[in-house]
């Protein structure tokens, strides 16, 4: 637990909470540039945050204790997560308390509780997208385990920090297996963070929508803190991706002018990863929901191929 | 007459065989009892004989048992019955006769080879007729399955029974005394019991078929 | 003057003054007056043997063992609980005007009979007198399972008699069979039919013959034990009597011939020195027990069902016995005695469900808790006890028959675990409906007699848990004797 | 025996027969007061719980001490009953007292006047239950075993039949009873082999014996079968969905909880104890059986309309979860690689102690809502966390530690388990290498669809609106209900937050069967759980659960500095559609309508579709178990044809039973000339 460490520590909470909503930003500006309609700007998600905390909160006569609870946990879990990935340093003091298994059990716990929030208030909505969401989550869960399995093959290890450093130290080479991890991966997240092909961020067309039913009956400063944990969710699954894929340029221990270099590095890598994503769904269209279990279906095979392909080759 | 003895026990022997087809082969119930007479009659003879020759004074009562059971009451019952019950029409059998009489001589065959190699083992001068009286038993069992009457199966039970106390004289010259009382204390009882069931069953279904004994059965759907 | 005279004497004595008295009222009380006589003077008969071992009584045509003496002794307790069973049944009966008053007397002095000429069957050493006791057993029974008069029991009565008759008459051919073999051996003038005197010279008799001879009787007694292909007159006669002769039949009678058989086994071992004997017997009763089972599943009649279960239970202590290791035979005698306890306990429950219904066709049985608690958990229990639920006693013999048969003749094994499981099936799937669920029945006039029937289940559960040392001295001297 | 000396320096083993005798005493005392319902509810059963705590304080104890051995004089002459207290049955002893006591009180607020059987009846067969599991575990005969374990199959037995006015109920009891008889049976066969030929049932000489591989296999399969067949196991498992819903809810929740465990002891102790002979494939048969029947319970699970039918099939999956863990475990024992082995057994072990305390938690919730509402059915519930907030927040606990989520006990179990499976390169075999990583994938999805079926539990129960009006007159939990529950919650958490402790207690068991245990690594790692080494893996409950609530805090406090906490009720959102009904809320069949279409041909549905010209046009689909139609229905059709043709031998004819008879004696005298 040295200084070091807790101030690496701080700085990944507050890049975390600072960055998600410019990253949000960043990806609907380049969308609605690629759509050539001159988007929102760059800061409208801190304005929007802004604005909805100002407001009085109007909560559904039957919802119990566990509706307005909810958001603040939702939040929690989704900020434990950006302190467990190692998107600055790996010298982390709180990244021994949580492993990957322990990250997606995070990620769980969110969806369980989202959920059960959606379900509070008795309307068709939420029921329908708690249903919707458990659906995706049953499928994409065991794949991103299984991306995340493939990399600790690789490393020997399940702890993060240990699979970033070890992926960073290692020459250039191409292992086959993260290839497949890598396509899972990207199918996961587009899955997990309600991006096009599986379900439309903006939309509120009842027969569509997934992530928006569930934050339907919510308001203020209950839908602030929400749309706040989904941005951070998008920042944890891009940085997961990055440190799996494109390990280099992270600190290690006790090198604090590496912490310094680490943070540009960051923000050039996920402006590139906000524009593959925005580019992603431009050109693809919604699915209807049914294929979506195929689609995160062949997303948790490829995952286990690519564990197999590891397992085959010896590689790790 | 040391020589005599053996055949004549044999003669008797093959009496008695020669009666348990006939009764197989018989139609009539009247001359089927009759027939049961004699062959206890027969058998009463050759006790006698072979008492008077291994100077053993319980076959004589044996026989004089046998006569009384065998020959005189038992016959008379049944005939009192038929009297009484006026079964006096014929007795049709489940297979033909020649099948039975086949089947028949198949048995005698069997209980021949099988009684062979014990047959010379034995000391008593009448060794040979376990066989026969082998078959006597055997012919009787086969008697009873094929008769579709009450009354000839009793008969058939009971020539078994003649059967058996036939070998028990010639092969070891009678059983002990005690045991030569309790089966015919046995027998009496026996023949009385089914006496009375035949009334009874003859009250109950009106006929001594034994078709209509079918009632308890488990092969109903 | 041993006991002896008293255990044989006081059912003879019983037989004849009831064949005098039995219609009066205090008759059923007189019954039980000497069923318990016999009891106690069998009790008497036991401590003596269990104190100065085996002895011979009157010039040797008695016979007193450890094997003979615990089977007298179970008989005598059977017979005195199944007439204290019998008080209240038959006065319902009379009321329900089955039994009439001279139909009464035949059945005290024919039960009084009966349970004699099983006492002379196990206490004589004579084997010629043991088929006597045999053929006189079976013309007890056969009055007594006629007394009804009906069409059906006259049928299951007559098949009774010619089908038994046929089979004793076989066993009469093979100990004639066996006197030769004595006769050869032991010379003309001082041959016996005596076990003891067969016992000691067994080793030199003729193998062939003995062979023959223990086919005959094999055969012969196996009809009376009920093995299949045997077994067909069983079903019949035990549901269509009364149901004290039913409870007799399924818990004594059987014993008796099944002692007969082991008698003879004894000597075709010593004769042969092959395991041919204990083969037979032991693909008898594997026959019995797999066939039995899957009768079971058929039956819609509960006193039938349960005469079946008598076929299993016979079948599987023939086998026990067929095994003829130490321990198969221990287990083959405790099987013997919980059998007969727990089969006598079930068919007195099963006496009061018919009674209360009217009818012995299970389907029409329901609800015994809701009417009466008593007799639906007695069933209950009981047949859980029959099923060889652990607790009781039957279940520490199967135990003890699956582990010997598992370890001795693998090849069994799965024939046993198939049998047993199909007749647990069956019998649960007919008794649940009958002892749970709602019910039109209604509460008889008479209280029903339920001592015997929780004197008997606290028995079996005694010989589950806890055999006490007296009792198994017992056993393992008895199993010695049987060899092996 | 030993003499009765000064109870301080009574063994433990002293101390569990007291505590069973205690047990039975209150059985007894139960039939005294047949009727007296306050009295049973009030006294007796918190009597067995107090004794039920005792048992888990010298469980505790006694899991660090040598084995103790003892002698009864009951059973058979020559082999009276061996009881053995070792760690392995000390850890059992251990789940069964801390189940009991919560289930124990809860069961004292049960029950209600004029139910059924009356309660004493049902005490004295409660604590017998209770007392027979308790001595399976001590059991150190093949005798004592079987009669203690065919004693709790008979008394849980009479407490399914509990209401027995119901025929569906009897028909479960039946079903069940069967099911148990028969492996039972399997399981005297097995014990018959162990003992090869000694005809010395004592377990000390099974583990002296050392069998053929044939013979050890055949002896394994009979265990696996018999086994199996109490626990659960795929083709053997149709009785749990009948026979644990129509128990009582307490017994239903001691049942799934503590019988499915013991059941599971059993395959320990055989496959690992006494068993000495270990061969790979035995792993991987008892792996593939466990994932079969995990998978197959838990998309069945999902598509439950019947709450505790749902629990049920939940109950299956976690069996074969077990199942799979141990399976694991024998394969790395077989090859030597003692650590892994420990690991994998470990998190058999933890799966089981937690699933024992959720899944009673839960059987006691729909034992509350049942009492409360009277429906069991999902379809007619709903908006219960307001009426039963008692009820409501223990099961949330429960429900989120069944769906194995990160602070409790049920993610801990399910870490331990990926672990296991994850690290698997030493296997000689390519195959078994290719084979484990697959076999992890499963896992991970049948523990991600647990979490849908736990959602979908919780949500149509408790959460949104009621989907009946009288619900609205739901009572909450009485005193005793609420203590039990919260027993049970206290369990849970306690099994999340100190996985190190717990894995400290299952040291001995590791060692005792598979020679390796956690206990170094993991006791030096303070509050990190780190079962193998600090760079492979770790996690640390508590910090994890602190860093969860740090952030809630400080959130909901800076929220309501920086801006403010004001909030107003208005009626939901209805998207312009004004006659919103609590009915068109999703139910149970919808919800779990997805996964009926993803695995289609898991099930064997009945459709019942409305046609044009209906009066009242209804919509019914039931999904019944396919194993019924493929395995059990052909099997009673076969006996029933069998039985037909052998009553063809029962003619009734006289001369065919003459013709018997003879030709039997024709017969046998050829054979024997």
């Amino acid at each position: 637990m040295s200084a070091m460490g807790v101030l690496s520590q701080l700085l990944a909470l507050v890049t975390a909470l600072v960055l998600a909503p410019l990253l949000t930003g960043w990806v609907n500006q380049w969308r609605h540039w690629l759509q050539n309609k001159s988007g929102p700007g760059l800061l409208q998600p801190y304005r929007m945050l802004h604005k909805l905390f100002q407001k009085e909160s109007l909560v559904a006569e039957h919802a119990s204790q566990l509706f307005r609870m909810a958001p603040y946990v939702i939040f929690g879990c989704m900020l434990l997560a950006g302190a467990i990935v190692p998107t600055l340093s790996t010298d982390l003091p709180l990244s021994p308390a949580a492993d990957a298994i322990a990250l997606v059990g995070l990620f769980a716990l969110a969806r369980v509780f989202i959920s059960l929030a959606a379900m509070d208030v008795g309307t068709a909505f939420g029921t329908l997208g708690a249903r919707r969401e458990m659906l995706v989550g049953f499928l994409a869960e065991p794949a991103l385990l299984m991306v995340l399995f493939c990399a600790s093959m690789i490393t020997g290890s399940t702890s993060l920090t240990v699979i970033v450093e070890t992926l960073a130290h290692r020459e250039l080479a191409i292992y086959p297996s993260m290839l497949l991890a890598g396509v899972a991966f990207t199918m996961v997240s587009l899955a997990e963070n309600a991006r096009v092909p599986v379900d439309n961020p903006d939309t509120h067309l009842e027969l569509t929508m997934i992530h928006e039913a569930l934050i339907l009956e919510y308001s203020a400063r209950h839908l602030a803190l929400l749309e706040w944990a989904a941005s951070l969710k998008l920042f944890a699954y891009s940085c997961i991706g990055l440190a799996l894929f494109f390990p280099w340029g992270v600190a290690e221990a006790n090198a604090p002018l590496a912490l310094l270099l680490a943070l540009p590095v960051l923000v050039f890598k996920l402006a590139v990863g906000g524009m593959a994503l925005a580019m992603i769904e431009t050109v693809s269209a919604k699915m209807r929901i049914f294929r979506v279990t195929e689609f995160l279906g062949t997303a948790f095979l490829l995952a286990v191929i690519g564990l197999l392909v590891n397992v085959l080759l010896g590689v790790g | 007459m040391s020589t005599l003895a053996p055949q004549l026990i044999n003669l008797f022997a093959t009496l008695i065989l020669l009666l348990s087809f006939s009764m197989i082969s018989q139609r009539r119930i009247v001359s089927l009892i009759n027939l049961f007479a004699i062959q206890g009659a027969a058998l009463v003879a050759a006790s006698f004989l072979l008492g008077y020759v291994t100077h053993q004074p319980d076959l004589y009562v044996s026989g004089v048992l046998t006569l009384v059971l065998k020959v005189i009451f038992i016959p008379w019952m049944l005939h009192r019955l038929i009297r009484k019950l006026n079964v006096r029409w014929d007795v049709e059998t489940l297979f033909n006769v020649p099948t039975t009489m086949l089947v028949g001589i198949g048995l005698v065959i069997f209980s021949f080879s099988l009684a062979l190699p014990i047959s010379r083992l034995s000391q008593s001068i009448a060794g040979g007729s376990l066989g026969i009286a082998l078959a006597c038993v055997l012919l009787s069992f086969m008697m009873m399955i094929t008769r579709s009457k009450a009354v000839p199966q009793v008969i058939g039970f009971l020539s078994m029974e003649n059967g058996l106390i036939f070998a028990a004289t010639t092969v070891t010259n009678g059983m002990p005394m005690i045991v030569e009382f309790g089966i015919a204390l046995d027998v009496l009882v026996g023949v009385l019991i089914l006496g009375v069931f035949m009334f009874q069953i003859r009250e109950k279904f009106d006929s001594l078929d034994i078709h209509n004994l079918e009632t308890l059965k488990d092969d109903s759907a | 003057m041993s006991a002896l005279v008293f255990v044989l004497g006081i059912p003879l004595l019983g037989g004849l003054a009831l064949a005098f008295y039995g219609h009066r009222l205090w008759a059923r009380d007189v019954n039980v007056g000497f069923s318990l006589g016999t009891f106690l003077a069998a009790c008497f008969l036991t401590n003596h043997t269990i104190d100065h071992g085996p002895e011979l009584l009157w010039d040797q045509q008695f016979y007193i063992d450890q094997l003979n003496v615990f089977l007298v002794t179970l008989t005598a307790f059977v017979s005195l609980t199944t007439a204290i069973f019998s008080r209240p049944y038959m006065r319902v009966e009379q009321d329900h005007g089955k039994m009439t008053p001279p139909r009464m007397r035949l059945y005290h002095s024919m039960y009084q009979l009966f349970s004699f000429t099983m006492l002379l069957g196990f206490t004589t050493n004579n084997l010629g007198i043991i088929w006597v006791a045999m053929e006189a057993a079976t013309l007890t029974t056969v009055l007594l399972v006629s007394v009804y008069r009906t069409s059906a029991s006259l049928e299951a009565a007559w098949k009774y008699f010619i089908l038994c008759g046929v089979g004793i008459a076989q066993a009469l051919f093979g100990t004639i069979l066996l006197y030769m073999a004595a006769d050869k051996v032991l010379g003309a003038e001082h041959a016996t039919l005596l076990w003891t005197s067969l016992n000691d010279v067994k080793g030199q008799l003729d193998p062939t013959i003995i062979t023959l001879a223990f086919v005959f009787l094999l055969i012969g007694y196996g009809t009376k034990v009920g093995l299949v292909p045997l077994h067909s007159w069983l079903p019949d006669a035990h549901a269509e009597g009364p149901t004290p002769v039913s409870a007799v039949l399924s818990g004594l009678l059987l014993n008796v011939a099944m002692y007969a058989v082991l008698r003879c086994k004894v000597l075709t071992d010593g004769a042969l020195g092959t395991q041919m004997a204990g083969q037979l017997m032991m693909g008898f009763g594997l026959l019995s027990v797999t066939v039995a089972a899957f009768f079971l599943s058929r039956q819609k009649d509960v006193k039938r069902m349960f005469s079946y279960s008598s076929i299993e239970h016979m079948g599987l202590i023939t086998f026990a016995f067929g095994m003829g290791s130490p321990l198969a035979n221990f287990a083959g005698l405790l099987h013997m005695t919980v059998h007969s306890l727990v089969k006598s306990a079930i068919f007195f429950t099963v006496g009061h469900a018919t009674q209360k219904a009217g009818t012995q066709v299970m389907s029409e049985i329901r609800g015994l808790i809701k009417v009466n608690p008593t007799v639906g958990w007695g069933l209950m229990l009981g047949v859980m006890a029959i099923l060889g639920m652990p607790p009781f006693g039957v279940f520490a013999s199967e135990f003890l028959i699956l582990t010997t048969a598992m370890r001795e003749q693998p090849w069994a094994a799965p024939f046993l675990f198939l049998a047993l499981g199909i007749a647990f099936a069956s019998i649960l799937a007919r008794v649940l409906p009958m002892v749970f669920g709602d019910t039109t029945l209604k509460p008889l006039a008479h209280p029903p007699a339920l001592l015997p029937v929780f004197l008997h289940l606290v028995l079996a559960l005694v010989l589950g848990l806890y055999i006490p040392p007296y009792l198994n001295g017992w056993y393992v001297q008895a199993a010695a004797l049987l060899g092996g | 025996m030993h003499s009765f000396t000064h109870p301080g320096d009574w063994l433990h083993l002293d101390w569990v027969l007291v505590v069973v005798c205690a047990w039975l005493l209150i059985g007894c005392a139960g039939v005294v007061a047949l009727r007296r319902f306050r009295l049973v509810a009030t006294v007796l059963f918190p009597a067995g719980a107090f004794f039920s705590i005792l048992l888990m304080a010298v469980a505790l104890s006694a899991a660090f001490a040598g084995p103790e051995v003892a002698v009864l004089p009951l059973g058979l002459p020559q082999l009276p009953f061996h009881l053995r207290l070792d760690s392995l049955s000390a850890f059992f002893l251990l789940l069964i007292g801390g189940v009991s006591a919560g289930v124990s009180t809860f069961a004292a607020g049960y029950f209600r006047k004029g139910e059924g059987t009356p309660p004493g009846l049902i005490c004295l067969e409660y604590h017998a239950f209770l007392a027979s599991i308790a001595m399976v575990v001590l059991a150190d005969d093949a005798y004592v075993f079987m009669v203690v374990w065919e004693t709790m199959a008979f008394s849980s037995f009479f407490l399914v039949m509990a209401n027995h006015r119901i025929p569906e109920i009897r028909r479960a009891g039946y079903l069940y009873m069967l099911v148990a008889h028969i492996g039972a049976l399997g399981i005297l066969l097995c014990f018959g082999l162990l003992q090869a030929n000694t005809g010395d049932y004592t377990f000390a000489n099974m583990r002296a014996q050392h069998l053929t591989p044939f013979w050890g296999s055949v002896a394994f399969c009979l265990a696996v079968f018999g086994f199996g067949a109490k626990a659960g196991l795929l083709p053997l498992h149709v009785w749990l969905p009948e026979a644990h819903p129509a128990a009582p809810s307490p017994f239903s929740a001691l049942m799934s909880g503590v019988m499915l465990k013991i059941a599971l002891y059993g395959i320990l102790r055989v496959g690992f104890d006494l068993l000495q002979t270990r061969i790979w494939w035995w792993g991987v048969l008892l792996m593939a059986v466990g994932l079969a029947t995990a998978l197959f319970g838990v998309v069945f699970s999902t598509v439950q309309v019947d709450m505790k039918r749902l629990l049920a099939y939940s109950s299956i999956e976690n069996v074969g979860l077990i199942c799979a863990g141990m399976g694991l475990s024998m394969l790395f024992a077989a090859y030597g690689m003692q650590a892994l082995a420990a690991l994998a057994l470990t998190a058999a072990l933890y799966h089981m102690i937690s699933h024992a305390f959720f899944k009673s938690l839960l059987f006691c919730s729909t034992g509350a809502v049942l009492h409360a509402t009277g429906e069991r059915g999902l379809g007619k519930l709903g908006g219960l966390m307001r009426y039963m907030p008692w009820v409501a927040w223990p099961t949330l606990i429960g429900v989120l530690s069944c769906a194995g989520l990160p602070p409790f006990g049920g993610f801990v179990a399910e870490w331990l388990l990926l672990q296991s499976f994850l690290f698997t390169t030493g296997l000689p075999s390519s195959f078994l290498d290719m084979l484990v990583p697959v076999m992890a994938a499963m896992i991970a999805l049948i523990a991600a669809l647990g979490g849908y079926t736990m959602v979908k539990y919780f949500g149509v129960i408790f959460l949104g609106q009621p989907r009946d009006a009288k619900l609205a007159q739901a009572h909450d939990a009485g005193m005793w209900e609420r203590l039990g529950m919260l027993w049970l919650v206290t369990g849970c958490v306690a099994l999340g937050l100190f996985p190190n402790q717990m894995i400290a207690l299952m040291e001995p068991v590791t060692q005792l069967l598979v020679r390796g245990g956690l206990a170094h690594t993991v006791a030096d790692s303070g509050w990190l759980l780190v079962p193998v080494h600090i760079d492979r893996a770790s996690y640390a409950p508590a910090i994890f659960l602190l860093g969860v609530l740090a952030s809630f805090g400080l959130t909901y406090v800076l929220v309501r500095k920086l801006y403010h906490g004001r909030m107003r009720r208005v009626p939901p959102w209805d998207c312009g559609h004004p006659w919103q009904t609590a009915r068109m809320q999703d139910t149970a069949e919808g919800f779990g309508q997805p996964i009926r279409q993803i695995f289609e041909p898991f099930f064997r549905m009945v459709r019942r579709l409305p046609t044009a010209f209906d009066a009242k046009p209804s919509y019914r689909v039931e999904v019944e178990d396919p194993l019924w139609h493929w395995l059990y229905v052909p099997l009673v059709s076969l006996v029933e044809k069998v039985s037909r043709l052998v009553g063809l031998l029962q003619q009734g004819r006289i001369a065919v039973y003459l013709m018997y008879s003879f030709v039997t004696l024709i017969v046998v005298l050829l054979v024997v000339k």
